[in-house]
């Protein structure tokens, strides 16, 4: 496959992420969502770093820290959803609404 | 010692005390007013240094550059700098001692005494300044200060309005003032004073007549504004609202020096724009002859002095335009000293009976006010031109300059305003000093004695200052002219003039006590209303503005406002309308803000 | 000096599906032999006879996969049928995978892989979500319950396994189970490693879900835990899948500690198998012997004892490698 | 031949669990959807040479954090409840919001002509001893973040998360 074609399944992978990222109600689902749009930029990165970087190390760096990130985030975005669900019985982000007024 | 920490010593002594005073003794005002004392003295002490030393090369420092502009930050020691310099930060000096006993149970004394530090500062600074903006730095600081002080009584109605009309004349006069200065900045270049007035190099070499003549006329404006001359002179005697040794200070060495100095320090230029210099010459007369016949009637005590004033810096304009420089420092400085006496000695009268009127001050036994009346009567005596005293020599130089270089009518002008000026000092001195009546209710006021060394002092100064024309000469690199004692007889003979119809009015006994003006009515009235130029301001400018104002407000009301409430609605309508895509709804946040990504992405892909 | 099996073929997804192919069947039968070595074994341990049909009772299951195979497959009624049927095969499939990537003898292996240990590790860590998603979709609380317990425990457990296997890449510098393998020519890793070997044999334990740590399925709380719902094949392949990851636990142990292939006289393949069995044998000791741990208990000695172990022997290690 | 087949298995796993996650309605599923998505991201990652972010791919994402996602769902949402009917003008926005964004991207990379180079990195420069020795100095700093920023999310999530003593 060339570049441009891994690019577009990225991109797909992207839009894909949003739509779960903007359609969802439900925190998890949002979560998995934002996911699958870092992974489109991982990606990417992997797809540019074989086809344009010269050195091969650096995508592959970038796609390791971005796991780690993903593995951060995920830890806390988790347990603010436990906490969350035991305040209000709920996680869905529509009906957290109590600091709008 | 070395010149530049001299000349900081000068220049920063007033300042630091400003600092020190308002930061850190505002509750303590004794305190407050010997470092303010101790600061003044310093500078005395070290500009007394600095004309020891004699004329140095300027001292300059780059401020920044632009182009192959520089504007520099510096010192500028000739002749006339370090003369007025000593005479400002002396006569500031004594006005600081003798507002000790004067301001001595004013509550905002710390701030007094501050402000005076920097009036000092800001006027020091601009004599010394070697660079023109420099010089119009600190013009505006000396404008902003002497704002401050007339309306130090700021709670007096008239003190704020007297402020506030010193502030925007002076500010009209400053506009012209500062496009001429950018005008020389255009055409030279630079703000370099040296290099600017150079004879072989300088500005008037390389202009045509014509831009000079604008510019001579630009900064005219300016200096008619801070010397108070026709038709900006209004503010001057209004500013009389303000603590009388301020008025000293005002009216001897600083705010309307400046305008004066200016022209010193300008000098050839004007000498080189001929045109310019006969319209300043014809303004200067004009004014002292103006100012002379108000004075003539007003029974204000500070407004004579004050119009007497603004007739003197016209002698000093018409001797600076008629081409004598040392004929217009020489009575820069001696009206300084005998100005500063006139308003010192005023002070004490109106310290001790709390009026203006000289009738009043007269009738309550002024003449018991020892101290104050034999300055009064040395500093009108000089003020009049009584030979010797200070004021005669440099009265007598301004006509001889206009007799030698054929201004006839001008020195016929010159001649009138002394005539006019001896006799409204004499009225004034015979109204406090020989009263129809006295009346001996009152207790025999007291004289401070801060209020009493600089009259003594000043008196000193009025007395001996015209002896040394020569010197003061010879340090602006100058010849005095030598006068003859029958090229002296007319200006004699126009005093003792003056002084007789005033004795024959006011002096004698059973005198009728009114001027002989009175008796031909119109003018009398022209002179009492002061020659209506305030109610011609009023009918005209402020009429004027008034109805501009009106139709203003008009269009503001009726057309604006209506629109800016319909612009306000609309706005509100659209917030109303765009609070919902700012629902707290961070999914739509995200999809407008990846939906703008897109289009950039198109736009700029 | 090795052969790849797979290069042998001229095509290699052919030579990958034969892989495939042999390891199924192999892990099929060695499924059955090792439930009977189990029933036998404990029977042994028990004072009791155990299996009796046919020559040693092997031919219990024989008929017993008949019975499993010949059973109808039953589907809860409000059980998410995707999920459910998924389940088993997510759960037995990793093992398939991997399995090719073990040295069995010095000169044949199906596929050497430069970061196999890696590879191993990740892709075993899958079947966790089967058994989630046994007991998600059975719709039943006992097997959501199980399955809950399941995941903690594995995500827990993984942890210490992983740890006790890095001082080994940290001494051999490879993640080649070939080149691991060979490091331990002169003697195996277990007598430089041997708290690393008891962690890791602790870790596998559970990680199986094996006694005693066999909360997931403990009978007497949870019924079956997370495989209560199945019946038929698909229990037999969570069966299949238990001791195919007790033979993949135990072969990676082998690898890793016990030298793999090497020993004296007797052919590598024979010393690889007789270690593998002689740990299977260790860990159904085990299941015997020892009572099983509450839940709790169970957390905590994953997170509270193995942990810091795990880290202080890496922490020892690192040190004596870099002194040595 | 094969091989080109097989990446496109990939990219049909990709694209299939991508649809998943984004389109169902049931937490679950959607989970199921971001492994289904992620192992096929693993196989892409294979297909790019680079075997050993493969692994680490399918070790932290789907063994770690698919976990961790379905974890905590167990934990907040009941079993029996019906998933909330979908907001149809909500989704419509997201899809459209979504189809734009595709599109221009796809434009973007349609007519950038990327300079790429002439052969691509080889094998050796790839393996896991480059990428261990460049993440250990020449991005050491990098790494150390990385673990400072995992500590303190560890720290974060027991914090947030554990129940507090009443």
């Amino acid at each position: 496959m060339t570049l441009e074609a891994y690019l577009i399944v990225a991109a797909a992978l992207f839009a894909l992420g949003l739509i779960g990222a903007m359609s969802h109600r439900n925190l998890i689902a949002l979560l998995i969502g934002i996911e699958l749009m870092m992974n489109a930029a991982s990606l990417n990165l992997m797809a540019f770093n074989r086809f344009v970087v010269a050195d091969p190390t650096v995508g592959q760096i970038f796609v390791l820290i971005i796991i780690g990130l993903a593995a951060a985030e995920v830890a806390i975005f988790l347990s603010i959803i436990l906490r969350l669900y035991r305040a209000y019985r709920d996680i869905d982000a529509e009906k957290l609404t109590e600091l709008s007024g | 010692m070395d010149t530049l920490l001299l000349i900081l010593l000068t220049t920063g002594a007033p300042l630091a005390c400003f600092v020190i005073a308002l930061l850190f003794l505002v509750q303590r005002p004794r305190a407050a007013q010997g470092t303010v004392l101790f600061g003044s003295a310093v500078s005395v002490i070290s500009a007394i240094g600095l004309l020891l030393q004699g004329a140095v090369a300027p001292l300059r420092f780059l401020w920044f550059q632009s182009g192959g502009i520089q504007l520099q930050f510096g010192f500028l020691l000739d002749g006339a700098s370090l003369m007025f310099g000593v005479v400002v930060a002396l006569i500031t000096a004594c006005i600081m001692l003798y507002s000790t006993g004067y301001m001595a149970r004013d509550p905002g004394k710390t701030r007094y005494f501050a402000l005076l530090s920097f009036f000092a500062w800001s006027m020091l600074s601009f004599v010394y300044a070697v660079d023109l903006l420099q010089a119009f730095i600190f013009w505006e600081l000396v404008g902003l200060s002497s704002f401050f002080l007339i309306g130090f009584w700021f709670e007096k109605p008239e003190a704020a309005g007297a402020a506030r009309k010193a502030f925007l004349m002076t500010r009209i006069g400053d506009v012209g003032l500062f496009i001429g200065i950018l005008l020389i900045l255009q055409l030279a270049q630079s703000f370099d004073l040296p290099g600017l007035l150079d004879p072989q190099s300088g500005l008037a070499t390389r202009v045509s007549p014509d831009a000079l003549n604008a510019i001579a006329l630009l900064i005219f404006i300016g200096i008619m504004g801070k010397s108070a001359q026709f038709p900006l002179h209004t503010w001057l005697p209004d500013a009389m609202e303000g603590p009388t040794p301020v008025s000293a200070l005002l009216h001897s060495a600083t705010m309307v020096a400046a305008g004066v100095f200016l022209m010193i320090r300008l000098h050839p230029l004007f000498m080189a724009a001929q045109d310019a210099a006969l319209i300043v010459l014809t303004l200067a007369t004009f004014t002292a002859i103006l100012s002379s016949t108000i004075a003539m009637v007003d029974s204000d005590m500070k407004k004579v002095l004050a119009y007497s004033s603004i007739s003197q810096l016209g002698f000093m304009l018409m001797a600076l335009a008629a081409g004598s420089l040392f004929a217009g420092v020489f009575h820069l400085i001696t009206h300084a000293v005998f100005k500063a006496l006139l308003f010192l000695c005023s002070g004490i009268y109106i310290h001790a009976y709390h009026t203006n009127h000289m009738v009043e001050i007269g009738r309550r036994g002024g003449r018991r006010l020892k101290t104050a009346t034999l300055g009064l009567l040395i500093g009108g005596a000089a003020l009049a031109g009584v030979p010797p005293l200070a004021g005669f020599w440099s009265k007598e130089e301004i006509f001889a300059q206009l007799g030698r270089d054929g201004f006839t009518l001008y020195m016929g002008g010159a001649f009138l305003a002394a005539f006019l000026t001896a006799y409204y000092t004499f009225r004034m001195i015979f109204l406090i000093a020989k009263p129809d009546r006295i009346r001996a209710a009152d207790d025999s006021p007291s004289e401070p004695l801060a209020m009493k060394i600089p009259v003594w002092l000043l008196a000193l100064g009025a007395i001996v200052l015209g002896l040394f024309g020569r010197n003061i000469a010879s340090g602006l690199g100058l010849i005095a002219p030598h006068h003859t004692f029958a090229s002296m007889l007319p200006a004699i003979g126009v005093v003792i003039l003056g002084i007789a119809i005033a004795y024959f009015d006011y002096g004698r006994d059973n005198a009728p006590r009114t001027g002989f003006i009175g008796k031909i009515a119109p003018l009398n009235a022209l002179f009492v209303n002061k020659w209506y130029i305030d109610d011609f301001y009023r009918v005209t400018l402020v009429a004027m503005t008034h109805a501009l104002s009106r139709v203003l407000h008009w269009v503001e009301t009726h057309i604006l406002d209506n629109n800016y409430d319909r612009f306000g609605l609309g706005i509100l309508r659209t917030g109303a309308k765009s609070t919902r895509i700012q629902n707290g709804w961070m999914q739509l946040y995200l999809g407008w803000a990846i939906l703008v990504l897109a289009v950039v992405a198109l736009v700029l892909g | 000096m090795k052969t790849d099996i797979v290069q042998l073929f001229d095509n290699p997804y052919l030579a990958l599906g034969a892989t495939i192919a042999v390891i199924m069947a192999y892990l099929s039968v060695n499924a059955i032999m090792l439930i009977w070595l189990e029933r036998k074994l404990s029977a042994r341990i028990q004072r009791r006879i155990g299996p009796q049909r046919g020559p040693w009772g092997l031919m219990q299951q024989i008929f017993d996969m008949g019975k499993l195979l010949s059973k109808e497959l039953l589907t809860p009624a409000h059980a998410n049928k995707l999920l459910y049927v998924i389940a088993p095969i997510m759960v037995f499939a990793p093992v398939v995978a991997l399995s090719s990537l073990f040295p069995i003898t010095r000169t044949y292996i199906f596929h050497d892989f430069n970061i196999a240990i890696v590879l191993i590790l990740a892709i075993s860590g899958i079947n966790v979500v089967g058994i989630f998603l046994a007991g998600w979709g059975s719709n039943n609380k006992y097997a959501l319950l199980g399955a809950v317990r399941s995941v903690a425990q594995n995500i827990s457990y993984e942890i210490p396994l992983i740890l006790s296997v890095i001082p080994i890449v940290m001494i051999t510098r490879t993640m080649s189970l070939y080149d691991i393998a060979l490091a331990q020519s002169a003697y195996p890793f277990v007598l430089v490693q041997p708290i690393a070997l008891i962690i890791f044999i602790i870790a596998a334990t559970a990680e199986t879900n094996r006694a005693p740590f066999d909360i997931p399925e403990a009978e007497s709380e949870l019924v079956a835990g997370f495989h209560t719902e199945y019946s038929g094949m698909r229990f037999g392949l969570f069966f299949f899948a238990e001791y195919s990851h007790m033979i993949f636990a135990c072969a990676l142990a082998t690898v890793l500690f016990l030298g793999g292939w090497h020993g004296p006289i007797l052919p590598d393949a024979v010393w690889f198998f007789i270690k593998v069995y002689a740990l299977i044998v260790l860990m159904m000791w085990f299941r015997w012997t020892f009572p099983r741990l509450r839940f709790d208990q169970l957390m905590k000695f994953a997170w509270v004892v193995l942990v810091p172990l795990s880290l202080i022997n890496l922490l020892i290690t690192t040190l004596v490698l870099k002194l040595v | 031949m094969l091989e080109q087949s097989v990446v496109y298995l990939f990219v049909a796993l990709v694209l299939i669990g991508g649809c998943m996650a984004a389109f169902s309605r049931q937490v679950l599923y959607a989970i199921i959807g971001l492994g289904i998505s992620l192992l096929g991201l693993a196989g892409l990652f294979l297909s790019l040479g680079s075997p050993f972010v493969a692994a680490m791919q399918v070790l932290i994402y789907i063994g770690g954090i698919t976990v961790a996602i379905v974890f905590a769902m167990m934990l907040s949402i009941a079993m029996s409840v019906r998933p909330p009917d979908p907001d149809v003008r909500k989704s419509m926005f997201a899809i459209g919001c979504a189809v734009v964004f595709f599109f221009a991207v796809a434009y973007l990379i349609r007519d950038t002509s990327f300079p790429q180079v002439a052969s691509p990195a080889s094998e050796k420069a790839w393996s896991v001893g480059a990428l261990g020795h460049a993440l250990l100095t020449h991005y050491n700093l990098v790494f150390e973040t990385l673990s400072l920023v995992l500590l303190l999310a560890i720290i974060g999530a027991i914090l947030i998360a554990r129940k507090e003593k009443t």
